[in-house]
């Protein structure tokens, strides 16, 4: 069936909140579904013992999720704006990420938290932010990116169904795109890149919005005879690395594409994941398409120009193809 | 109990803050004004009750509704609308926009997109001011909501242990976004919580300029005198939605009309034509007086240019000569 | 009040915790248990009244001076000895340590690192109690230095929000490292933070297990009714340094000396000998059994294998096929 | 002179504060240095008034810290130990690093950020964490890591004179280090890297504590006859890639050591600043050394397992010099 992302999103916590009743949500706003969409219409069929209005409480949220999710339910935490995942840093950097390990493998932490991020609709310095970079870099946490519904649907009941904390980046800028979708209950396992186009000469690693902004720059390449592949990992922890490698061992040349900075960014990790298993099957340097180094500036042209597209990608994609 | 003219002026800042809230509002559903807009119709007696109580050169901390609290204390409504249509001549060059208005010209520190990052901020701006000797005082801003946030606790803490020159000002306008302030803060009050910290803490009518005026007047004459902070919770409604294009399913149409009903500045208009200092003529003046700044910052946005592109690189620090 | 068989068993507890924590501190002194450690010596009568209060299958969720809060749960010594040890076989296989002990299988959920981060963990705990209509409380021990963290705000609000199972404890020892409780929280009474929640919130003498034991006990009672939390601030005294080998230059020899004439174990057993139940004797055998199992658990983990070093690797994630 | 590293820092700290009386440090437990020392003796010399023991508020310490900043004080801030500043994290991402660039550049915030982190004595996983990849990550912060008293003291002395926020991350296991210090006021600029050993055969681009593994690792090669160059960057933000590149340039083999999770940290984001820089000139895949994708574990042979040595550094020399 067709559906929006946001609507994909949904469905799949309609799904498994009918599959398992450990399985609750909560956050700000989400009985009505504010901001986004993603928890609407939940609270009818739920109740509200399993959709929690919470106050603006980040850490007792996030914090809160993890006791319950210590000692026997499975919470799934809508951070808002991933922005503010900085107000529960804390919580899951140090208690969410940590305890499973510390604790020497008493407990399951089965939470995940679903985190509206992005750039877009001048939203200003602190509703713009890709923030995945610092979680990819803290053992013990998952870390999903989703491009598409079936993707998004997919991952977060998977995510739903792990044992230990995912977290999963929805880009704000998809939750109105449409696309096709099971009718059956399909599951999209972590871990498991997706090749989004077939191509012979470039490979571009792209996440989330970035992989539509790929997919088009691959569209306008083409027409100038450049066959472009593009892989999206989907899952950054953990990553698919035989995928990436198996391409790039076809095609000698990658792009990688994300929306964060390009200081310290998934993307300079992932230039190095690529560099440390395919050094060899490089014929270019790799060539990365990122935010600049500074916040999201709220005028329109000011967000735009440091906003990654398709131009951006094509003229990486040149560059590596010289 | 202000004088004549500081009672037209509280009256005529009340109209200056509603009709430029509503004229931004009609810009924003016109197209002309980008971003997530939450506008202060219906709270203008807290803020101008509360710049009216304090020293030009005082500070403010605001928040994501935060126009009102920079028109209220003295904003160029020039600097602030071409700010808002995000041009480069804007008070932040088009960089902040509504959530992330500023002009430390006039003491206003900041809206904010995180809420209640004021309360944490305005310790260490009273740490500075009481190191410089100034005399001033610091006043934060922060909703009903934004009150169940940690750096509440941590700055009230701070605040009042060591005795800073901090105003907490509360607007309780009863929401949360779609979540009742009852629903959100355990107790239901927020200026009990005060007690805990061995500080005053008082609950008034928001909708009453005086009461707003009076109460922030003490708080500045105790944080000054060194006595440390205070609590205010100003009880107020939000006429409009949370955030432009909110349908406001959470409450009925009743509120907006008890909001109206207990109008601030029609409230005031009502005490001043009883001591026979503002009439339909003056009123008409005033408000004429107030269309035309509004008008002119309007026009002034429009003309305004916008940044150029690669200007999105500027204003990151003082210097930076590396390449990244 | 307790029956003579209980108050045998808090005064058998509280001597289990201090003989416990006595020796923990020699074997660190002596160079066998590594870390940053930080005992509760003095303490004993809020880990053991709060502990005898509750059921078996509550839980805690304990500190950075927790080894007494799981002595008094019921936890193995022999694990929590080994695990001290940085054993194998220690309760989190050696990864967790003095500050992470952790063991579920009496309850206690974990000490931790990081300062009043329970208070916010203790209401999931409870809302997962609530959805499984178990009927358990959750407890969550803080410093009075903790308190002035935002997750203690922030916990507390939503558990009194909720009407969560929760019981938030407070161990008053006076001081947070170097700083007096005094001068860190504003207004010097945690308790009287509870009444801006609309909570019951008490201030007891912690050296007294029977008011500790009646005070949990009656919100336990209270949380299991579905009322909601409490909050209870247990003065104490901290007869040692805040971590092994803190020179305690901040205070003055004078408290240790009046922790020791406020003994909560002494004063348990002049009530006991008063109402006939404790004699000279009878004291001796308990501490010859309870020395028994500490020097049982001490040769448990001298005995006990060190982890392999590629088992760091281990624990992480429930199922990991993936290479990095 | 010859003095450690926590006094060297103790120092700076006595040095800017004498020079500029708007210069002040909070923090908790700072007026009698705990833990670490590096703020002893202040309070007799600067009173309490510039000398502030703070409450357990992180949020407040360094929210407070930014508010004064703002409006003409010069705060340094000691976090205690770095794993905390997840209890401020908000504060410095959303607050701190991005005030002088939403606001136009309208105000400065002068503050450092004192952040002991590492791993050593069975801290656990709450004590041991190596964070900076997280800020390297975040527009409008700079980010220093010094590797030796001198470095350590001329960096503070910068950092602080600094017009917008510094965090510099002390090693605790270096605290103690004891080396020449000019006896003269000496500043270390931002952006410097320094070659803490030259060596014609492979460089090895080392932060703290890892500068003086990647030393000791230097002398045994030498008697294999390999000559590795050490090259310390001082600060990460900004990067002196200048210096970098013409190391590399003449070695052709890169290592990085780091003490940080393999995984999305500062030395996966170097080793892209390498490649970019260049590519043509590697003769081998760089190597990295960092810690395993794990929690800092507390019993000793786990912590030595995961704890990034001269061993580790050495064994990457050999692999690049294959
Ligand atoms: C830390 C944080 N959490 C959540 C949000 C999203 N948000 C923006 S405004 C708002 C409601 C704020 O309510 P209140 O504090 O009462 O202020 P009001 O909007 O009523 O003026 C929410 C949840 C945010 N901006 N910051
Ligand atoms: C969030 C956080 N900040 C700082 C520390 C460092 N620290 C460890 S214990 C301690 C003092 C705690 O005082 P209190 O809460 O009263 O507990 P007590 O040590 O007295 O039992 C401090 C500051 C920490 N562990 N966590
Ligand atoms: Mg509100
Ligand atoms: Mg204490």
């Amino acid at each position: 069936m067709l559906m929006d992302f946001g609507d994909a999103l949904n469905l799949a916590l309609r799904e498994e909140m009918r599959r398992d009743p450990r399985v609750y949500c909560i956050g700000e706003d989400i009985v009505l579904g504010v901001p986004f969409g993603v928890t609407k219409g939940l609270l009818d069929e739920f109740g509200a013992e399993r959709v929690l209005n919470a106050p603006i409480s980040e850490a007792a949220i996030v914090g809160s999720a993890m006791g319950a999710a210590m000692t026997g339910l499975v919470p799934v935490v809508d951070m808002h704006f991933a922005d503010f995942v900085t107000c529960a840093m804390d919580e899951v950097a140090n208690q969410i990420a940590k305890s499973r390990y510390m604790f020497g493998g008493q407990i399951d932490c089965p939470l995940v938290l679903r985190m509206p991020y992005g750039i877009g609709r001048s939203g200003g310095g602190h509703h713009s932010n890709s923030v995945e970079a610092w979680f990819v870099n803290i053992p013990g946490l998952k870390v999903c990116i989703p491009s598409t519904p079936a993707d998004a649907r997919g991952l977060l009941k998977t995510a739903i169904r792990d044992p230990d904390p995912v977290l999963l980046f929805e880009h704000r800028g998809l939750y109105r795109l449409t696309g096709e979708v099971e009718d059956a209950e399909t599951l999209v396992p972590l871990g498991a890149a997706d090749v989004k186009r077939a191509g012979r000469d470039v490979t571009v690693i792209a996440t989330a919005r970035m992989v539509h902004e790929s997919l088009e720059a691959a569209r306008r390449l083409a027409a100038e005879g450049i066959e472009v592949e593009v892989v999206d990992p989907r899952s950054l922890v953990p990553l698919d690395r035989a995928t990436l490698a198996e391409s790039v061992r076809r095609t000698h040349r990658v792009v990688i594409a994300e929306e964060g900075p390009m200081r310290g960014s998934t993307g300079a990790w992932l230039a190095w994941v690529v560099m440390e298993d395919c050094f060899d099957d490089l014929d270019a340097p790799i060539a990365r398409v990122a935010a600049p180094n500074v916040p999201i500036p709220f005028s329109p042209p000011l967000e735009a120009f440091v906003t990654p597209t398709a131009d951006n990608v094509a003229a990486a994609v040149r560059q590596v193809m010289k | 109990m202000p004088g004549p003219d500081a009672l037209l002026a509280m009256y005529a800042g009340m109209l200056r803050v509603r009709l430029f809230e509503e004229r931004v509002r009609e810009l924003f559903a016109g197209g002309r004004i980008p971003g997530f807009l939450h506008t202060s119709v219906g709270q203008e007696a807290i803020a101008v009750g509360a710049a009216t109580a304090l020293r030009p050169d005082d500070y403010v901390l605001s928040t994501h509704r935060g126009h009102g609290h920079l028109v209220a204390k003295g904003g160029s409504l020039r600097g602030l609308m071409a700010e808002l249509y995000g041009k480069a001549n804007g008070i932040c060059h088009g960089k902040g926009g509504t959530m992330h208005i500023a002009d430390v010209s006039v003491g206003y520190l900041g809206a904010n997109g995180v809420l209640a990052a004021g309360c944490v901020l305005a310790p260490g701006v009273a740490l500075s001011i009481r190191q410089r000797k100034s005399g001033q005082v610091a006043l934060t801003f922060f909703g009903d909501g934004a009150a169940n946030r940690g750096p509440f606790h941590e700055g009230v803490n701070l605040a009042a242990l060591w005795r800073l020159p901090v105003i907490f000002l509360c607007e309780n306008n009863r929401w949360a976004s779609t979540t009742a302030t009852g629903l959100s803060a355990a107790g239901g009050s927020i200026a009990a919580r005060a007690a805990g910290y061995g500080l005053p803490g008082e609950r008034i009518d928001g909708n009453d300029v005086l009461a707003v005026h009076a109460a922030v007047g003490r708080a500045a004459v105790r944080a000054r005198a060194g006595e440390g902070p205070s609590l205010i919770e100003a009880a107020t409604i939000r006429w409009v939605g949370h955030f432009e294009g909110d349908p406001q399913a959470y409450r009925s149409r009743d509120e907006a009309a008890e909001g109206r009903r207990t109008d601030p500045i029609a409230r005031l208009a009502r005490a001043l034509e009883a001591r026979g200092l503002l009439d339909a003529a003056a009123a008409g003046r005033i408000r004429a007086g107030v269309t035309a700044e509004i008008d002119d910052a309007v026009a002034h946005a429009e003309a305004s240019p916008l940044p150029r592109p690669e200007d999105a690189l500027t204003d990151l620090f003082a210097h930076y000569p590396w390449r990244d």
